[in-house]
């Protein structure tokens, strides 16, 4: 694999509205570092998470895509995370099956209270990701950064 | 075209200490469709917002992005701004660069960086922003109260005079709660039941306020001004209507070795039985456990004796559905099980007993009639120990790592009563911290030790032994005077840490409300929105948000009350108008929607549709409730043509921000 | 203060002594405790102070039973009988105040002595 | 066999409880076949056809021809019948408005398979004791049978019908099929493997949209793929990424609801193995979430549109098969 040491990737987080981006704020207020490269996107509910998206992501040159919803049982909707746990379940296999590493995508639950969660939760994602190197695989080489 | 202005918020030095933001302005302002892009050290202040609102006429602006803070903390301010100069609220967009990032990193360059991203992605999504009308949709005027202690018994009696219906629903055969039990109130000592019972009687009188006593929510269901509940009301085989509280059944029932909850098993009641005295509502109730009729057909005393005829073997549990516009959650507390601390050896000594049992045993309608015995042997207890702190602030795997709040001040007041009524009694009280915030609290507790003269120790109890003459060795550790101790106690209470009623947390799940890790409630603010939950139109009162005394209890029960009165005065409330909408035209009819939709707010209509080809075609398709859908956006991953849509969350927008962090 | 030594005994122990809440329910449950100068709570408080000094030199160190009531029943978990042991270990293994030097050694070995035990012992004392 | 279907055929038409029907005719070539609705006894005597070439399935066709005037008849392959039960359960065909005779399913021959072994100017197959005799333009040419048969039909999975108003032929059984043993294959390869796999695979992708236009779960009324809003509008494969997309998100849209037929293998014309993606989906919701046949039934709840609250986790990826 190549080695990399500047490489800084590219990570989107998709938060749901109620616990994790509420507990991504928390990590804030509490003044908990996690890297840069992590960028969020608030939806309402980790269920608007379109496997598009994820795809969409990678392909304009993310390198990991992260969800993160309240925890099972906890959603502000009643089911909307356990839909959602099924269809990104899925969709990772899925990847998995076409050899994308499995390292780059993850589903993690984090409530509004666990604002250390999501920054160690974000500062090992990072990690992870920044050892897979860049995203090749899935990417659209017309979007590659020169 | 499209005119987006751009407002960076310096939020004195918490953003720009890290962030550029000069930098962030002038690079937000070269995105296409910026027209303007300005800093400014307090955007949400009146000035800031003038600022915005000024830019908005001035520049004629088609869209907004400020970055700031969160917008779970400043979004509302910033789109009332903007309706307020004629911009749709919904062309508002908020760049967290607060808490997501100046917050959380240290270089001002990646930070800087990170910022002009995260702006981006909003400029990206203002552009597809679309202005959007909130409906509305009407307030059921009436109020679910869930637990009828002093929290829900305060919050009903103030919604009622108010002039709005409220419904408390009681798990137990009675309202009235922890403080019922309870025998005096700090820092005053006066008696519980006298300041309590006369709420108990006026929440029966309220011709506005209907007791469901032995009765649980089972299912909810709606949204806020709309909820729809079921309630189930167990079976307590007595007619309530009947029933006139005679107390004869009672005196007849032959079960008479039924341990007496209310009296924290210190002694026993019938099987059918009324919980005190002064029961609300003052009904019997046939415990089925216990019952022989129920049990085994054989007995039916309480029927004969019963002369109204409100005996009922057969009696099911009901289902009732009802519909309120707030719910206000009240579940209250209990003190954890001491099992697992071995070293107290509660389990293994009957004159080891917890301060709410102390409560029962000082109590005139205790099991002892208020003279305070050993419940081993009945003598008097010469010396008592009080250990504080028991299962509070103790690491996760030993107990409760909060400070359980209110056994400082018990521990006081059961000390000085002690002490008064039995002058002859010493009496210890081993404590790690003794903490008194709250008015004449700490005076109360300086009584204690001067005019009562309690000792207090500082320093925890390591080791209760039982012995085998009926003193109990009590061995701790003196800090201060850094020797170890042993006592040998008559009695020792121990102050046990409160937990939230087990009955919270599926609550909680059927409320679509938060709980931290401990299963309190979270309320939607820590400072500012105090008995509010972050689910609209669900409201928190008493301890089931926290450990809390009588006092504060009370004066969360009218907040609560007030927030809900507050919502329930409204004929209509604001909808949210970010909710799902389906595009007809690309709509397959295929029902994968509205199997995964919550609310159950999609319907399927035959509509003729206009064919390409001019002929007319009958088409089963989606149609959305705006009033019903919550916007969580389920159906519109479920289908599969991408006809399903969310407002202020669109497939576009989303991938409009997606294309700006990654570029 | 030796911050050296407090490390060494932070990390031998794995304890977290910033963790007590000074209820000294360690020392209430002692069972050696009136025999001993510094008592379990201490242990805690001055490592954390950095004050190890006495403690190394406190026959306190021996009379630890390491019965582990205070580790059972300490209600946060700080587990002071792993300090006391390390504090222990630390006073053993002093590095260049060896309780034997390898010439006393001979003069002291006893016929029966298993030779592993020799082996150990040259292993722990002359380190 | 296809003397009983056109009988019944006629009948139907002559009593006026159809007034069409759906079944196939012949091509240019004896074997390439296509679905055809047939409204006249004369259309059916001149060109209907069912023999070891009429393997497609023309459930889909019923999404557009049930809603038109009068009732059709429709010759349903086993295969078939489940891709129809699939339509009435999302509501996409009106039951009433079709008269189904089920007929038995294959093995059915793939043209390419003979012509991969070198036998063209085919004129006619005959299958004798299990040897395909072929008459040529240059004589005639023997292959065994299965090797000609189509993918599909080999990982046959079912034999029954599981909905039709009458029979003809014999009712079959729900089969034992190795049909995941490919995929099994893949899922023991390393992470690598398996991309040069996929990149090797995709990359034929003319996107043709022929695996998409003949599959009977994509029925949607416009597809996302053709929508300038969806933002993942794309007619034409322009990179590497753009056919990983287009089939990641075709599979997973029909996740839960792909019968499992073999359509899109079928009519590949760069012979990409489709169906493995589709079979992968089935696979895990099958191991994950209990065996479900989509089309087995029109009542039941897809995967993908319930859940149960003790569901695993994503991390499963991880603890599964090879990195």
């Amino acid at each position: 694999m190549q080695v990399n040491n500047n490489f800084e990737p590219v990570i989107v987080a998709f938060c749901c509205n109620w616990c994790s981006y509420a507990g991504a704020d928390l990590s804030g207020t509490n003044r908990l570092n996690y890297p840069t490269n992590v960028k969020i996107i608030r939806v309402p509910c980790s269920c608007r998470v379109n496997p598009m998206f994820i795809l969409r992501a990678f392909q304009k040159g993310a390198d990991g895509v992260i969800i993160c919803g309240c925890h099972p049982g906890d959603c502000h909707y009643t089911s909307g995370n356990y839909f959602t746990r099924r269809r990104i379940t899925l969709l990772y296999s899925m990847l998995d099956f076409l050899g994308i590493e499995r390292n780059r995508t993850r589903l993690e639950w984090v409530s509004a209270a666990e604002g250390a969660k999501f920054a160690a939760t974000m500062q090992q994602f990072t990690e992870d990701v920044r050892k897979l190197g860049p995203n090749r695989r899935l990417e659209d080489l017309r979007c590659r950064k020169q | 075209m499209q005119r987006i202005g751009v407002f960076v918020c310096h939020c004195g030095t918490n953003i720009a200490a890290t962030v550029d933001v000069k930098a962030v302005a002038e690079a937000l302002g070269h995105e296409p469709g910026v027209v303007i892009s300005q800093d400014y050290q307090y955007m949400c202040s009146e000035s800031g917002q003038n600022l915005v609102k000024d830019a908005i006429k001035e520049h004629n602006l088609t869209g907004i992005v400020i970055c700031s803070c969160s917008p779970r903390m400043h979004e509302n301010t910033f789109r009332k701004a903007a309706a307020s100069v004629g911009l749709n609220p919904y062309l508002v967009e908020i760049a967290n660069i607060r808490e997501q990032c100046s917050w959380i990193h240290k270089e001002i360059a990646t930070a800087t960086e990170k910022a002009i991203i995260l702006g981006k992605a909003a400029v990206a999504k203002v552009h597809l922003n679309a202005p959007l009308t909130a409906g509305e949709s009407p307030v059921v005027k009436r109020a679910l109260v869930i637990g009828g202690g002093i929290a829900g018994i305060q919050t009903a009696l103030d919604i009622a005079e108010a002039g709005f219906d409220v419904d408390i629903v009681e798990k137990e055969p009675t309202i009235g709660g922890k403080m019922a039990q309870i025998d005096k109130t700090f820092p005053t000592l006066d008696c519980a039941a006298c300041i309590l019972t006369p709420k108990m009687v006026e929440c029966s009188q309220n011709e506005k306020i209907h007791i469901h006593s032995f009765s649980e929510v089972s299912d909810v269901k709606g949204f806020v001004g709309n909820f729809t509940v079921t309630i189930k009301k167990k079976a307590r085989f007595v007619d309530e209507t009947k029933c006139t509280g005679c107390g004869l059944c009672t005196e007849k029932c032959p079960m008479k070795k039924v341990p007496n909850e209310f009296n924290m098993g210190l002694d026993n009641r019938t099987a059918i039985y009324i919980p005190f005295a002064q029961a609300v509502p003052k009904v019997a109730t046939i415990d089925p456990n216990h019952c022989m009729m129920l049990k085994t057909g054989k007995c039916g005393v309480c029927s004969k004796v019963c002369s109204v005829g409100a005996i009922d073997y057969k009696q099911q549990d009901q289902f009732i559905e009802e519909k309120y516009g707030a719910i206000v959650v009240a579940t209250g507390f209990n003190p954890i099980k001491l099992d697992k601390y071995d070293e107290f050896a509660y389990n293994q000594c009957a004159d080891v007993v917890t301060s709410l049992e102390l409560e029962r045993l000082m109590n005139a309608a205790g099991p002892n009639g208020g003279t305070l015995l050993r419940p081993s042997d009945k003598t008097h207890p010469h010396k008592i120990v009080f250990v504080q702190c028991v299962g509070s602030r103790c690491d996760d795997s030993k107990g409760k790592p909060y400070c359980s709040k209110i056994c400082c001040m018990y521990t006081a007041k059961h000390a000085m009563l002690i002490r008064e009524k039995y002058p002859d009694t010493e009496v210890y009280v081993f404590y790690i911290d003794v903490r008194t915030p709250g008015k004449n609290f700490d005076e109360f507790y300086r009584r204690a030790v001067e005019q009562y003269n309690v000792h207090y120790i500082k320093g925890m109890v390591g080791k209760v032994t039982p012995k085998s003459d009926g003193k109990i060795d009590v061995q701790a550790s003196d800090l201060l005077s850094n020797e170890q101790l042993h006592i040998d106690a008559d009695l020792v209470v121990l102050a046990a840490a409160i937990e939230p009623d087990k009955t919270a947390r599926p609550l909680a799940t059927m409320l679509t409300t938060q709980m931290d890790t401990n299963d309190f409630f979270t309320e939607a603010h820590p400072k500012l929105r105090p008995v509010e939950s972050a689910t609209a139109g669900i409201f928190l009162s008493g301890a089931c948000q926290g450990p809390k005394d009588i006092p504060e209890t009370v004066a969360q029960g009218s907040a609560a009350a007030a927030k809900a009165i507050g919502l329930l005065c409204k004929n209509s409330i604001t909808c949210n108008p970010c909710v799902a909408h389906s595009d007809e035209l690309m709509c397959n009819g295929c029902s994968s929607c509205e199997k995964v939709c919550p609310y159950g707010a999609i319907t399927y209509i035959d509509k003729e549709f206009r064919m390409p080809d001019r002929t007319t075609a009958i088409r089963r398709v989606a149609s959305v409730n705006p009033a019903v859908c919550q916007g969580c956006g389920a159906c519109t991953v479920a289908c599969p043509s991408g006809a399903m849509d969310l407002n202020g969350f669109s497939n576009s927008q989303i991938m409009a921000e997606v294309d700006a962090i990654c570029k | 203060m030796d911050k050296n030594l407090k490390e060494q005994i932070l990390r031998a122990s794995g304890v977290n002594v910033l963790k007590c809440m000074r209820c000294g329910k360690c020392s209430g449950t002692c069972p050696s405790y009136d025999e001993m100068e510094y008592h379990p709570h201490q242990f805690v408080y001055m490592v954390e102070k950095g004050d190890i000094e006495k403690l190394m030199n406190s026959a306190s160190l021996y009379k630890c039973l390491t019965c582990f009531a205070c580790v059972e029943r300490c209600p946060r978990n700080v587990e002071p009988a792993k300090v006391v042991e390390a504090v222990r270990l630390a006073a053993i293994r002093q590095q260049g105040n060896n309780h034997l030097t390898p010439a006393m050694i001979p003069d002291m070995i006893d016929e029966d002595i298993p030779q592993q035990a020799l082996v150990t012992a040259f292993r722990k004392y002359t380190k | 066999m296809q003397e009983a279907m056109i009988k019944r055929a006629k009948e139907l038409l002559a009593d006026g409880t159809v007034n069409r029907v759906i079944g196939w005719k012949k091509g240019e070539f004896f074997y390439d076949i296509t679905p055809a609705v047939f409204e006249t006894a004369e259309e059916i005597d001149a060109d209907f056809v069912f023999d070891d070439f009429t393997s497609a399935n023309v459930s889909k066709y019923l999404v557009k021809e049930s809603k038109k005037e009068g009732k059709i008849l429709a010759f349903l392959k086993p295969c078939d019948t489940y891709s129809f039960n699939q339509l009435i359960k999302e509501h996409r065909v009106v039951r009433e408005n079709v008269y189904i005779i089920g007929v038995p399913g294959g093995p059915k021959l793939d043209i390419e398979k003979i012509k991969a072994k070198g036998i063209t100017g085919v004129l006619g197959v005959k299958n004798e004791n299990f040897t395909l005799k072929i008459d040529t333009l240059y004589g005639e040419e023997t292959m065994p049978f299965y090797e000609a048969i189509c993918g599909k039909c080999a990982d046959c999975k079912s034999k029954k019908h599981v909905i039709y108003d009458e029979l003809i032929g014999e009712d079959g059984d729900v089969l034992d099929s190795n049909r995941f043993d490919m995929v099994e294959k893949l899922e023991n390869m390393t992470a690598q493997e398996r991309f040069e796999f996929w990149r090797e695979q995709l990359s034929k992708c003319i996107r043709c949209n022929a695996c998409r236009n003949v599959c009977p779960a994509c029925t949607c009324e416009k597809c996302v793929f053709d929508n300038p809003n969806s933002g993942v509008e794309n007619k034409a494969a322009s990179d590497s990424f753009e056919e990983n997309m287009f089939h990641i998100i075709r599979a997973f849209h029909v996740a839960g609801r792909c019968t499992d037929c073999g359509e899109c293998s079928r009519v590949c014309p760069q012979n990409i193995p489709l169906h493995l993606l589709n079979r992968k989906f089935i696979k895990d919701i099958n191991a994950l979430y209990g065996e479900y046949q989509a089309g087995a039934d029109t009542t039941s709840r897809a995967p993908l549109n319930t859940y149960d609250t003790e569901d695993c986790e994503p991390s499963i990826v991880h603890e599964r098969g090879v990195e």
